[in-house]
């Protein structure tokens, strides 16, 4: 009964059947074969990356739980531990913008409460298309409502992210996010299923035929059809989840409950197998008990149904009568669907039959590990090259061209939508490096940033996977904060072209060299592959996560320049590095040369040593030097001063002028210090062996930069705030 | 003294309220569950803001139904002091303890922003520890704040000075881009006649530390504190 | 019984979002639109009750929940028989 | 000439917001009430073009503007002539 074509529809390879029929000792039944074309897709089992992410460094002191659970734990202190995860929703963004995000944003929000801990920050990474076309536009106006639809009303404030723009996100958007939370250390749960006997529980909404083959989905190439493969598509209902989160929170503060664990990607058929599977027990359920929205659906859509806003719990067997309690009190559906059992299989009733029995140990952990080939892709050879190119002949103007465009304007117009002070704990509004939020009753705070230059991972994977991770990490040291964990959603495409698995390789290498570096774990992660539409492939993007400390919140450091009269200095090089550089692109439509590359030692001192430079007040504010390099750094720090103050500062090096002004040299940092605290500044710099250079002061109305005594930038204040601020809004305008 | 702070399925900014008047302003504070008939002798009920049942229908619609209400209701017409912040003010409309309704922001989008409000009417229990045409710095978060009464109800409402806080730009100029959401006369705060309920869209929970941005939002739980004493 | 029920904003409301939609088709050249309003409209499936009882009741449930008639009207009618 | 086009989630997309309605109508008592859908509705108001072009017009921007047709479906009817 089952053939070649519905294996291939399963997303299952010939060799891959044959494992599963070897494995279960029989033919699986339809329904079985679709629990394992779930299961052994790869975005569930990892099969193509595995091999490759153990590369990365997951152990630590801090860590409580690395990669593997639902979420990553690191302890932070004062009996507290962070529950944090980076989750991609792409492909549904791309089907339903609005559905797609919200849905991403509840999927990430009930991995981090199912472990017990109450979320209380959501960060977006975004890839968008150009906006010169209406359909990029309307996706990102789509993505970004559908994230604030579900995060604003679960109250759940939206601290930060960030978003890049380029033709190759125009088929495939990319919508990352991340979410964390904080339990109590001894508070934590997991998704376990001990106890035989014990009570199955299903709670939450009720299920529909809503998704079926989401995961298989995100594991396939998009092509023509998939805008036909539509009913895929979940809505989202961010107020069932809200009641969910608090009637979750609640059961979790008693006694009542062994394991949980949330129906997301593959709903009833993953939460039950890695259940079981986690605790080496089996769990028998009856799908005649599961509350359904639908009528006559059939085990093989229950099973697969991705209906959101569920959870299934393991209740210990004299308290189930307490866990309704909650949920009604919560005004959810709570219902006994089976039991944990012996012997490790997974048995699904249905109308007096048994319609699934199998070894939850071949679903979850034997599925085949690949090790892919891979192959440099041969494009390097020719977009690594630039060919000669004319320098600007007016600098202000190729400042003011920057700063609107899109990825380096301010994008006030997306985070005003998103309520980003609800919790009372948002210390730094979004604009600042990275977020920071308090932690109540204590002098702590929790310093958040993403980031992933997919460009230079392009042009060089592996220098990429390092820049991701010290950027994060050099934002969360412009705010005072130490970086304490990482996450990472890896967007790649058909793992199945050595090409792509190359990139990957190499990407993931990056990262792991700089974890290893910065000395800080990898606590979980994502990866999505199959980013191609029409057989093309999206750009490598890593989007890194990182969560760092600040041990006195009164202490940490914003961007913007504080008061007139400051000392204006670069810590780190400049080095004459233009490839892959947000000017070229912008001014030469040029998306070519090699990224600037990272000494990760030096980048090591010079984050420690703007640690320290905070840790001892000698700064008054700190900005990192990114894309558009070290004059757009500078001006933001005036666009970003309370005060809108400007600058006359001086710079030298010997090089071609616009590769010091917006060449994206790592490992630079700009900072202002009152003037008086400039001479420690410098000493300690020497002893740390950081370059340090006075550029000038800060003050006036005007931006402006002086090279060999020639004035070669010079703006209002305002003239750049107005381009950097209204190029988005403008954008989005209807006329 | 006691506050009550209500929750309906859907609330989210109880326990910022919770926060703020417990451990900033140190004031006895208890939660109140929708689904009761129960006051528990409180002597100011604060609606907080939200997305009460997930703000599907109308904002706040959902929520005036709801069994505490009905004693909201009557503890109000007896004289109690009720504040509704956000999605409190909109149950206050809904409810009908106030006049108007609101509408969807005029941009059509949801706005998170600190913006400043300029006090009306310094003669509420709300208020009266401001000065006058003083200038508060306020965030806030909200899709449909954008306040609509019918010609005959806002010339009631101005004869009777129920317009408390008012959106107005850092200096106190009355301006359509500071009246972010579009509202009419750009009411911000409104009360009652009797003077009693006050609705306002601006969080002050959210600005009653210095941490988060600004201080300004505790000058009306001071008034209430400094009445109710 | 099926019974629909329309709610829109009374002539006075402005409607910001009939309005961004007339412009979004305006963009996308259909200029022969002159004027676009947005309502609601609620599906109700009754049971269990004869079509007096329905023409009592939901004219209360439109005014008391589904309309709030300092803003908008309704207006409804039986769509299938039952 | 005026057109009315109802925009509703397909059958088998959860619908939050009709949900949440039911169950308000239910606590207030109207248990008769089985099922709840809610939806948008649009009124167009057209000129100078024709019955015809209408017909030809109206489906296109209800599938492309009105409604998401992988979520919604929709159907209209003309309720004015003009
Ligand atoms: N998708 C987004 N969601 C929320 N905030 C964002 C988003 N994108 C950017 N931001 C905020 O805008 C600010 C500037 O973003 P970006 O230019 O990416 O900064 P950086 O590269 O220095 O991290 C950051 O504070 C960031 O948090
Ligand atoms: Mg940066």
């Amino acid at each position: 009964m089952i053939d070649k074509k519905i294996i291939e529809e399963h997303n299952l390879t010939l060799e891959e059947y044959e494992k599963i029929v070897q494995l279960i000792g029989r033919e699986p039944n339809i329904t079985e074969l679709g629990i394992f074309s779930l299961m052994w897709s790869e975005h569930c089992s990892y099969k193509s990356s595995k091999i490759h992410l153990k590369k990365l460094p997951v152990t630590g002191k801090n860590v409580v739980q690395g990669p593997g659970e639902n979420a990553g734990i690191i302890d932070i202190g004062d009996g507290l531990v962070a529950v944090f995860k980076i989750e991609s929703h792409n492909h549904p963004s791309y089907i339903e913008p609005y559905q797609g995000a919200a849905t991403g944003i509840g999927g990430i929000l009930r991995d981090i409460f199912t472990m017990g801990a109450r979320p209380i920050a959501l960060l977006d990474s975004l890839r968008f298309g150009p906006l010169s076309k209406p359909k990029n536009k309307s996706i990102m106006e789509g993505v970004v409502s559908g994230i604030a639809g579900y995060g604003n009303s679960i109250g759940v404030p939206t601290v930060g992210g960030d978003i890049y723009f380029n033709d190759c996100y125009s088929r495939n958007p990319l919508v990352n996010v991340f979410a964390l939370g904080i339990a109590e250390k001894n508070k934590i749960f997991y998704a376990k299923a001990e106890g035989i006997g014990n009570p199955v529980l299903y709670v939450g909404s009720k299920t529909g035929r809503d998704g079926i083959h989401g995961a298989t989905m995100a594991s396939a190439e998009f092509d023509q059809d998939s805008e036909k493969k539509r009913p895929n598509v979940q809505v989202g209902d961010p107020f069932k989840e809200k009641l969910l989160v608090e009637a979750c929170l609640e059961v979790m503060a008693k006694d009542i409950i062994v394991g949980i664990q949330d129906m997301g990607a593959a709903g009833l058929t993953c939460s039950t197998s890695e259940m079981a599977a986690n605790s080496g027990a089996g769990i028998e359920i009856n799908l005649d008990l599961v509350p359904q929205r639908e009528e006559g659906m059939t085990p093989y859509e229950m099973m697969l149904s991705e209906s959101q806003e569920r959870m299934l719990i393991v209740a210990k067997k004299d308290k189930v009568e307490e866990v309704q309690q909650i949920f009604s009190k919560w005004d959810l559906d709570a219902v006994t669907i089976g039991q944990v059992t012996e012997g490790g299989r997974l048995k699904v009733r249905f109308e007096g039959k048994i319609v699934v029995d199998l070894p939850v140990d071949a679903i979850i952990n034997l599925c085949p590990v690949y090790k892919r080939e891979s192959k440099i892709p041969s494009y390097l050879k020719s977009e690594t090259i630039i060919k000669p190119f004319p320098s600007p002949e007016n600098y202000s103007k190729t400042l003011l061209k920057l700063l609107s465009s899109a990825t380096i304007a301010e994008k006030e117009w997306v985070y005003r939508q998103y309520d980003h002070t609800v919790q009372v704990n948002t210390a730094f509004l979004p604009g600042a490096d990275a977020s920071l939020l308090r932690i109540k009753n204590s002098k702590k705070a929790l310093a958040l940033t993403l980031d992933g230059n997919s460009l230079y991972s392009y042009l060089d994977p592996r220098t990429g996977g390092k820049i991701a991770v010290a950027e994060a990490c050099r934002n969360l040291a412009c705010v005072g904060a130490r970086p304490v964990g990482v996450t990472n959603c890896l967007n790649f495409g058909n793992p199945e072209k050595p090409e792509i698995m190359w990139q990957f390789k190499e990407v993931v290498e990056g990262i792991a060299q700089a974890c290893s570096a910065f000395n800080i774990p990898v606590t979980g992660g994502n990866v999505s592959f199959y980013n191609d539409t029409e057989g093309i492939s999206i750009y490598p993007s890593p989007v890194l996560g990182v969560v760092g400390i600040v041990d006195d919140v009164s202490r940490a450091v914003s961007p913007g320049f504080k008061k007139a009269g400051d000392s204006v200095i670069l810590l780190g090089e400049n080095k004459e590095e233009l490839g892959c550089s947000e000017y070229l692109k912008c001014v030469f439509n040029m998306e070519k040369g090699i990224p600037p590359q990272i000494d990760l030692k030096e980048e090591k001192r010079i984050q420690e040593f703007c640690l320290e430079t905070i840790s001892m007040s000698l700064i008054e504010s700190a900005h990192d030097i990114s894309e558009g390099g070290l004059s757009i750094s500078l001006a933001e720090c005036s666009l970003l001063s309370p005060l809108k103050i400007g600058f006359s500062l001086a710079i030298q090096d010997d090089m071609r002028l616009d590769a010091l002004l917006f060449g994206e040299t790592q490992s630079r940092i700009v900072v202002s210090s009152s003037n008086q605290k400039v001479k420690k500044l410098l000493n300690l710099a020497k002893k740390r062996k950081v370059k340090a250079t006075v550029l000038g002061k800060t003050g006036g109305d005007r931006i402006i930069i002086y090279h060999s005594n020639k004035k070669i930038i010079d703006i209002p204040v305002n003239e750049a705030y107005k381009a950097w601020k209204e190029a988005i809004p403008d954008i989005f305008q209807v006329k | 003294m006691k506050f009550g702070v209500v929750i309906f399925p859907g609330s989210n900014c109880d326990y910022d309220t919770y926060y703020a008047l417990k451990n900033v302003f140190k004031q006895k504070t208890t939660f109140l569950w929708h689904k009761e008939h129960d006051l528990k002798n409180v002597d100011c009920v604060i609606l907080p803001g939200g997305f009460s049942y997930g703000d599907y229908l109308r904002s706040g619609s959902i929520a005036a139904f709801s069994p505490l209400m009905q004693e909201v209701k009557e503890f109000a017409l007896r004289g109690g002091l009720v504040l509704g912040i956000c999605n409190g003010f909109q149950i206050l409309l809904e409810l009908g303890l106030l006049p108007g309704a609101m509408l969807r922001n005029e941009k059509l989008k949801f706005l998170c922003q600190f913006i400043h409000i300029r006090v009306e009417n310094n003669k509420t229990p709300f208020s009266h520890q401001a000065k006058k045409g003083q200038i508060l710095k306020v965030p806030i978060a909200h899709f449909d704040g954008n306040y609509f009464a019918s010609p005959e109800t806002i010339l009631e409402i101005k004869k009777n000075s129920q317009i408390v806080f008012r959106y107005s730009d850092a200096k106190g100029q009355l301006n359509e881009e500071a009246n972010v959401n579009g509202s009419a006369e750009s009411i911000a705060g409104l009360i009652n006649k009797a003077g009693n309920v006050l609705g306002m869209m601006p969080h002050p929970e959210r600005a009653s530390e210095v941490l988060l941005g600004s201080e300004d939002g505790r000058i009306i739980f001071e008034s209430i504190i400094a009445k109710l004493s | 019984m099926k019974v629909r029920i329309l709610v829109s904003f009374k002539d006075s409301v402005l409607d910001p979002q009939g309005q961004a939609v007339k412009n979004t088709l305006h963009t996308l050249g259909y200029s022969s639109i002159k004027d676009v309003r947005q309502g609601k409209v609620f599906e109700l499936e009754l049971e269990g009750i004869s079509k007096k009882e329905a023409e009592k009741i939901i004219p209360k449930i439109s005014d008391k929940v589904l309309a709030n008639p300092v803003i908008e009207k309704f207006s409804w009618q039986i769509i299938e028989k039952g």
